[in-house]
């Protein structure tokens, strides 16, 4: 064979090769960043202009870097936190806690936040309205009749009436879903107890007695108004989908600021502005909503200032934020709705006798885990339900504290198994760190904790199904702000979401009877001897308040805290 | 037929009014001769001697037989003739002269003409020396289009005509057969009609009739012989193991012992007398049709190549080696007119 | 099979002959030093791990320096502890699934190969199908059925390997099978399974041979993509594709170590057994020599 | 007795029967799977009435032999289900990431194999030279180190470092939009709309991961290569071919010919291999394509879009290997199929 020639090829494959390499771009200066991580110097260079020609997003275009790509704009679909906030701001939700300072709701000063929901108010106390600008309440409390803004109108220009409001309430029922499932917490039984009085005013009825929780049940970004003439001119209600269940795959039908234009499933959603918003035309002009699987790549795109807003990095990627680092800022609140805890399954299992579960409530190190897994955001809760929720958490309802030698004893005494599964999502990695953590304090007493590494998916099946001895596990407190809801949710023996199997008849009663009782001191008072029991057995140890954490550019302004943790990019603007 | 490839090659070398006197020097001359040539294959295991100081000559019209046991490079002579050694061989000395020329000292490009056009080639190893995915004609008709600037429809008639006389019949059908769908005897024969193909001046028989049944055999080499008859080959070295074969066709006898000439003489002379030690054994094994193998197997191994013994390299299995056997390698001497001998011995056994 | 007796042979040619051999090839030591290290890690890593590479420790994400020699990651486990204490994992992981998947591969290989009748041509298509389906993915999905354990991803990587050799050894006893001594054999009125095991086996385990080590390297950069995703053996193991993943997203935040040195660890180990597969591979081919 | 034509019939009749086993087995496969996709699909925080109704809406409360039977209705029509993850068609779903993946895949591919052919046949003409020496050492090494962690190290070192690469997430700038869908590979697309400066930003957020692939390919296939070349350089039949001075262009032919089948396979092998095996690749990169799909279908026990998944590659890989089943018997009159 002709080497030489098969050698003079290869050379020139070689340049172009590395011509090829260099094409892809020319460096941008860099600085050199020295951060302090736990007491030591990190010192690293990051970029501090978008890299080279990667073409910089136009200043009205604002990029959201996310996991994952929301599964469609179905109200009635539950499709996970990216979901959530696609409709948060393309339908924008019904009701809004009203926007106070964080001392009002008694949290301690977060950083770079504009204001924070007042989530404390008792009935429709400090409750502003976006889809029902005025409404009044019967004298009994059961019934409140409601009346549609004038002027709200969708991305297509149509005014929102009082069947857009009815038609949603309708699906709901139909298709039996999340949309239900939010109106029976409410109060609402069925269909029938939504009366459309005009075109302009809805009635709407809580047989079983005044709800409570009626007003922030409107403010939970689940019932909406959808633009129902829309659907109807585009002929997208059909025989066999009268509810739209396609369309609602593809875009939304909303009255909120933005509007889906443009949706590639796992690649990235575009929004535009909704030009007629009845808050006033918004100031990014386009939203790009795009999946970016790896937190790294996430926080680098951020700290270029190719992207301006992520979610979901990791705790020392936040970290490196904290004193702010190329474009990016870490902005948020130490204190807020999101709770980390450490479930145990009290049914069956180790933590079926009340020793063992008691041995867990001491031997968890609360403060390392504050302090090193979480490497220090966030804040060691001793309540049950955010304090944020107003005079009727019990701030000291826990009964424990870290303390190993008591859980060696109580084990014993319990003799209780010599292992146990602690079960964990993948996906975060800290709570593989919390996971370690614990493993090592049961090791001192020679228990063995089996790590029990699971996907997203199998996590939340395992927990419905309570299958698990003991697992890490958000709970975002409740979808609605109230403390009896929230022990109903997640105590009450009937609760789906009571994934810790702990049916305890005597506060199960109680529950209920708080929750058909008006706000006032005796509800107040039984609700703080409930949480107290709640946390002694029932199953569920709170850890820490995770607290609220947002990368954002440096530039970005005008950031609230929402009862969801969802940004309204209509807020944001530049400096 | 006086061709252009032909002109590239030999002659090509050479200038003109020099091929005038080769041509009618070499008319009863010498057209190959071997002098010296010494071969040794480099592996990780030591350095193993093939052919020490091998050297003879074949005139025109000569019909050499050269005889060995397995092993005592006969291959590799082959391959030397040409100056095809590949590595890890080295020929470290020695000249191969043909027509007059060193072909040790030609360069690839101008070998490629004089092998198979001027040295023909008859490969021990038939059936796995063809390309397994060529068709055994187009094999055929790839050398001797590599020789002769003809249209393929003339190539293909020649290489019919070739097949054909070597005695295959359905000439056709084995043009377009595989070599994997062959006999032994079949891929013999192809081999052989492609050596001939090209009419060359000097022909190598390597072991022509190694791994066919003795029926076969016969009908090979008389189908060989016959075509080499009719071609006015020049000369021809055939190497086997079968002193027979050699005693019914040759003119002449070359006994080799590793990788050395030990005897070389007249085919009458030879058989009535043979001198060296070596050559009486293998005559006599001949005789008592035992394989010469199990003969020599009962005297121990042959000389390790890897560190070739002083003195003769035969002495370890000689019946009469003493002192100078032991100490100096016999040189190859002629004892009488056309016979030569390499031995101590040579005037005590003549 | 000639290369598996030149192998075992002693004679002094052979000695001379290894001698030799070695000596012109370095790199081929290099990779038996670097399995013998890793092999030696398997029994004393633990022992010679300064710190306990399970244990959580407030030491959290402290860079390379004389306290941990390569740093420590976000549970504060120390990196070079689990570095040298995961050679009990991967290469158990590695070697047993190759072996497992020898043990598999082989036989059936062999029946496919000398069986000229359904079974064996069943057999083979079987393996065919298997062999198309995209490893990694199918992985990571038995894993998460059968649960995260190392005995688990040494049966489903070996399970995944299988047809690999399925196919090394039915082409291998092909070329045997036209051998004199297999036709003898049968003349002799051998039955089939005789033939198949007694003759064809052992004369068809030459390339097996040589796929061993390097297949063990398949397994374990197979384990280390698995834990990579989060699929591979149950934390804080140490594995050190689980630590490359728990490193991966420290190194934008500029806490490289964490990543690198596993990766080298990962690097060096199926290095090593490449090498020596390379220099099993020479050794017992008969023409190199 | 026609070879080529019996050749491709007798290997396509084998396929229907392969076909059919590999749709059951993947099935049966994921089925497997633990987590429950109703209850995921509802995140959990659902009352058991919507769980029900759901379940039952998917058909998943059948027995799994008729829950297969539907199965194989829809594939005939092309209907894979749907994904809960991404609430589309997961047709539509692979349809859409396919071409991100062979965009990557051909010119990964492409690349290691013409580096290999060339540098293998190189090393090849001059064994144990230093060409030789280094090729043989590179080949050992680009295939000891895990794929992803190659692509983590050029990350680190082209974007965060350096700075030159474009940012690890996906296959365009942010605000570049994709050049209208012809066919999927952004290349091509870019091109035929005459779009340059998206060509050009696809191709310099090509070159990392292509790089990384090509990297962790091209070692195999020089060794192959290099390998070949040497084992036909040595065979008799060469040797006789130059014993009886066969001409140089036919020897190169003969040359060529001989090592068709052995690089081919390859070749093909590790084209079939990677559809599945760039899923980590893509990962580091956040591609979008096939691989990071199935990852995070897996993850997220999205049942019908690992089936659908599986099954794709699986008969992409099983076309492949028969494609180069016949091409060998094509190729060596030995083969017999």
């Amino acid at each position: 064979m002709s080497t030489g020639r098969l050698a003079k090829w290869g050379l020139w494959v070689l340049v172009l090769l590395s011509l090829a390499l260099a094409s892809v771009g020319c460096g941008p200066e860099k600085v050199v960043v020295t951060e302090i991580v736990e007491g030591q110097v990190v010192e690293k260079i990051v970029t501090a202009t978008p890299a080279s020609e990667e073409a910089s997003p136009a200043p009205d275009t604002l990029v959201v870097l996310l996991p994952a790509t929301p599964p469609g704009f179905d109200p009635d679909v539950w499709g996970g936190k990216f979901w959530e906030m696609a409709l948060v701001n393309v339908y924008d939700s019904v009701m809004d806690y009203e926007m106070v300072s964080e001392e009002e709701i008694g949290i301690p000063k977060g950083t770079g936040i504009g204001g924070v929901a007042k989530v404390n108010g008792m009935g429709d106390e400090g409750i502003v309205g976006n889809f029902f600008e005025s409404w009044e309440i019967s004298p009994d409390g059961q019934t409140v009749t409601l009346h549609v803004r004038n002027g709200l109108k969708s991305y297509w220009g149509h005014q929102a009436t009082a069947d857009d409001w009815l038609w949603r309430v309708q699906r709901a029922f139909a298709l039996k879903d999340v949309g239900q499932f939010q109106l029976q917490v409410m109060g609402i039984t069925g269909p029938e107890d939504v009366k459309k009085i005009d075109d302009m005013t809805i009635e709407m009825h809580t047989p079983r007695g005044p709800s409570p929780i009626f007003f922030k049940g409107l403010c939970v970004p689940v019932l909406f108004g959808v633009d129902i003439d829309e659907m109807k001119k585009e002929g997208l209600l059909t025989e066999e989908d009268p509810w739209g269940t396609e369309a609602f795959k593809k875009g939304d039908f909303g009255f909120g600021a933005d509007h889906v234009a443009e949706f590639v499933p796992g690649s990235h959603v575009k929004f535009v502005a909704n030009p007629y918003y009845w808050k006033g035309e918004p100031t990014f002009k386009t939203v790009i909503m795009r999946e970016v699987p790896e937190s790294s790549n996430r926080f680098a795109m951020v700290v270029n200032g190719e992207a301006h807003l992520t979610e979901e990095l990791s705790l020392v990627q936040k970290n490196e934020l904290r004193a702010g680092l190329g474009e990016a800022v870490l902005l948020g609140l130490p204190d807020t709705n999101f709770m980390l805890n450490i479930f145990a399954q009290r049914s069956t299992g180790p933590f079926a006798k009340k020793e063992c579960f008691q041995a867990l409530g001491y031997a968890v190190p609360y403060e390392d885990i504050h302090r090193l897994a979480y490497m220090g955001f966030g804040r060691v809760m001793h309540e049950a339900i955010p304090r944020m929720f107003g005079p009727n958490v019990n701030l000291d309802a826990l009964p424990y504290s870290y303390d190993p030698d008591k859980a060696a004893e109580l084990w014993k005494a319990g003799n209780c198994p010599s292992s146990f599964r602690l079960m964990y999502d993948a996906v975060i990695p800290e709570w593989e760190d919390i996971a370690i953590l614990l493993r090592t304090e049961f090791a001192k007493f020679g228990v063995d904790v089996i790590l029990d590494k699971q996907a997203e998916g199998t996590v939340t099946a395992n927990l419905s199904k309570h299958d698990f001895d003991a697992v890490i596990e958000w709970s975002s407190a409740a979808f609605v702000a109230d403390v009896g809801y929230g022990a109903w949710l997640y105590w009450h023996k009937d609760s789906f979401a009571n994934f810790q199997a702990w049916y305890d008849d005597e506060t199960s009663a109680k529950i209920d009877q708080s929750m058909l009782m008006l706000p006032g001191p005796e509800r107040t008072a039984l609700l703080h001897e409930v949480q107290v029991k709640l946390l002694a057995e029932g199953g569920k140890l709170p850890v820490l308040n995770t607290g609220w954490q947002i990368a954002a550019n440096k530039h970005l302004h005008g950031f609230y805290w929402y009862s969801t943790q969802k940004i309204r990019w209509f807020d944001l603007t530049w400096e | 037929m006086a061709t252009k490839a032909g002109g590239k090659g030999v002659q090509g070398i050479m200038r003109p009014q020099v091929v005038e006197n080769e041509e009618e020097k070499s008319i009863h001359g010498v057209i190959l001769e071997v002098r010296g040539v010494d071969v040794h294959f480099t592996t990780r295991a030591g350095t193993a001697h093939v052919l020490n100081d091998m050297g003879f000559a074949c005139e025109r019209g000569q019909m050499i037989g050269l005889v060995g046991e397995s092993g005592s490079g006969k291959t590799v002579l082959a391959g030397v003739l040409v100056n095809n050694i590949r590595r890890p061989g080295r020929i470290s000395g020695g000249h191969v002269i043909y027509k007059g020329h060193d072909l040790l000292k030609v360069n690839e490009e101008d070998l490629q003409p004089i092998r198979g056009r001027e040295i023909g080639m008859v490969v021990a190893k038939s059936s796995t020396a063809l390309n397994p995915l060529v068709c055994v004609g187009d094999q055929i008709a790839n050398i001797y289009q590599s020789h002769f600037e003809v249209s393929k429809e003339e190539a293909k008639a020649r290489v019919l005509a070739a097949i054909a006389a070597t005695g295959i019949n359905d000439p056709d059908a084995r043009f377009r057969s595989f070599p994997h769908e062959l006999s032994g005897g079949m891929a013999k024969r192809v081999v052989i009609a492609a050596a001939l193909v090209c009419e060359p001046t000097f022909l190598i028989a390597d072991e022509p009739t190694s791994g066919l049944d003795v029926t076969i055999q016969a009908q090979v080499l008389d189908s060989m012989m016959d075509l080499i008859g009719q071609m006015k080959t020049a000369g021809t070295l055939l190497m086997t193991r079968d002193l027979g074969i050699i005693a019914q066709y040759c003119t002449r006898v070359i006994v080799t012992y590793a990788g050395q000439v030990v005897e070389q003489g007249s085919v009458e002379g030879f058989f009535q007398r043979p001198l060296h030690p070596y050559s009486k054994l293998l005559l006599a094994s001949a005789r008592l049709n035992t394989a010469p193998a199990r003969r020599f197997a009962k005297m121990g191994p042959p000389p390790d190549k890897f560190k070739l013994p002083d003195g003769c390299l035969f002495r370890a299995r000689c019946l009469v080696a003493d002192g100078p056997c032991q100490s100096d390698r016999p040189p190859l001497l002629e004892v009488e007119p056309g016979h030569l001998l390499r031995c101590w011995k040579g005037e005590a056994l003549s | 099979m000639d290369g598996v007796k030149r192998l075992s042979g002693t004679l002094g040619r052979d000695v001379r002959y290894l001698v030799g051999f070695f000596r012109a090839r370095p790199l081929s030591v290099v990779g038996l030093v670097l399995v013998l290290i890793f092999v030696s890690l398997m029994v004393f890593g633990r022992s010679l791990a300064p710190y306990d590479p399970e244990k959580a420790s407030s030491d959290f994400l402290f860079p390379p320096g004389p306290k941990h020699w390569m740093g420590t990651d976000r549970a504060g486990l120390d990196v070079f502890s689990r570095i040298l204490v995961a050679p009990q994992v991967d290469l158990t992981i590695g070697l047993s699934a190759a072996a497992l998947a020898v043990l598999i591969g082989t036989p059936l290989g062999v029946i496919s190969g000398y069986m000229h009748n359904w079974y064996g041509s069943t057999i083979a298509r079987v393996f065919d199908v298997l062999q198309c389906l995209p490893p990694f993915v199918v992985a990571m999905c038995l894993v998460a059925f059968a649960g995260q354990s190392v005995s688990n991803v040494i049966i489903v990587i070996a399970l995944l390997n299988s047809p690999l050799f399925v196919r090394l050894v039915r082409s291998k006893v092909h070329s045997v099978q036209e051998r004199k001594f297999v036709e003898a054999a049968a003349c002799l009125g051998n039955s089939k399974w005789r033939i198949m095991f007694r003759h064809l086996l052992p004369n068809s385990l030459e390339p097996v041979l040589i796929q061993f080590p390097v297949n063990a390297g398949w397994a374990i950069l197979l384990t280390s993509g698995l834990s990579f995703v989060g699929a591979g053996v149950r934390p804080p193991t140490p594995e050190w594709g689980a630590m490359i993943a728990v490193g991966a997203p420290l190194l934008v935040t500029g806490q490289w170590w964490v990543a690198m040195f596993p990766g080298i660890a990962v690097g060096l180990c199926v290095l090593g057994l490449a090498l020596s597969a390379n220099a099993l591979e020479i050794l017992l081919d008969p023409t190199r020599r | 007795m026609d070879r080529p034509a019996r050749a491709v019939l007798t290997r396509i009749a084998l396929v229907i029967p392969q076909l059919i086993g590999l749709t059951a087995l993947v099935f049966l496969l994921v089925r497997l799977l633990p987590g429950d996709p109703v209850i995921s699909r509802l995140g959990g925080v659902a009352p058991q009435e919507s769980i029900d109704n759901l379940r039952h809406k998917l058909g998943l409360d059948l027995p799994i032999h008729v829950q297969y039977l539907n199965y194989m209705k829809g594939l005939l029509h092309g209907d894979l289900g749907d994904s809960w993850r991404t609430a589309q068609p997961v047709m539509e779903d692979i349809k859409m990431r396919l071409p991100a993946t062979l965009e990557l895949l051909i010119l990964g591919m492409g690349i290691a194999v013409f580096l290999g052919l060339l540098v293998g046949v190189i090393s090849a003409g001059k064994p144990g030279g230093l060409v030789d020496r280094l090729t043989i050492l590179y080949a050992l090494l680009a295939g000891s180190m895990p794929e992803f962690y190659i692509g983590l190290i050029l990350v680190f070192v082209f974007y965060v470092t350096l700075g030159v690469a474009p940012a690890p997430a996906g296959r365009l700038g942010i605000a570049m939009l994709p050049p209208p869908r012809l066919t999927g590979m952004y290349l091509i697309d870019s091109v035929m709309a005459g779009q340059w400066d998206t060509f050009r930003d696809a191709l310099r957020h090509l070159a990392l991961p292509v790089i990384t692939l090509s990297f962790w390919q091209a070692g195999a296939i020089m060794k192959m290569t290099r390998s070949t070349m040497l084992q036909i350089d040595e065979s008799d039949f060469i040797n006789y071919a130059r014993l009886v001075g066969v001409k140089p262009s036919i020897m190169r032919r003969y040359t060529l010919r001989n090592a068709l089948p052995p690089i081919i396979s390859l070749a093909i092998t590790i084209f079939a291999i990677l559809i599945g095996a760039v899923v980590l690749i893509e990962q580091v990169f956040s591609w979008g394509g096939l691989g990071q799909y199935s990852v995070q279908s897996v993850i997220s026990a999205d049942y019908e879009a690992v089936t659908g998944f599986l099954m794709i590659a699986a008969s992409i890989s099983l076309l492949l290997f028969i494609v180069m089943d016949v091409l060998y018997a094509l190729i060596d009159p030995r083969v017999k199929l």
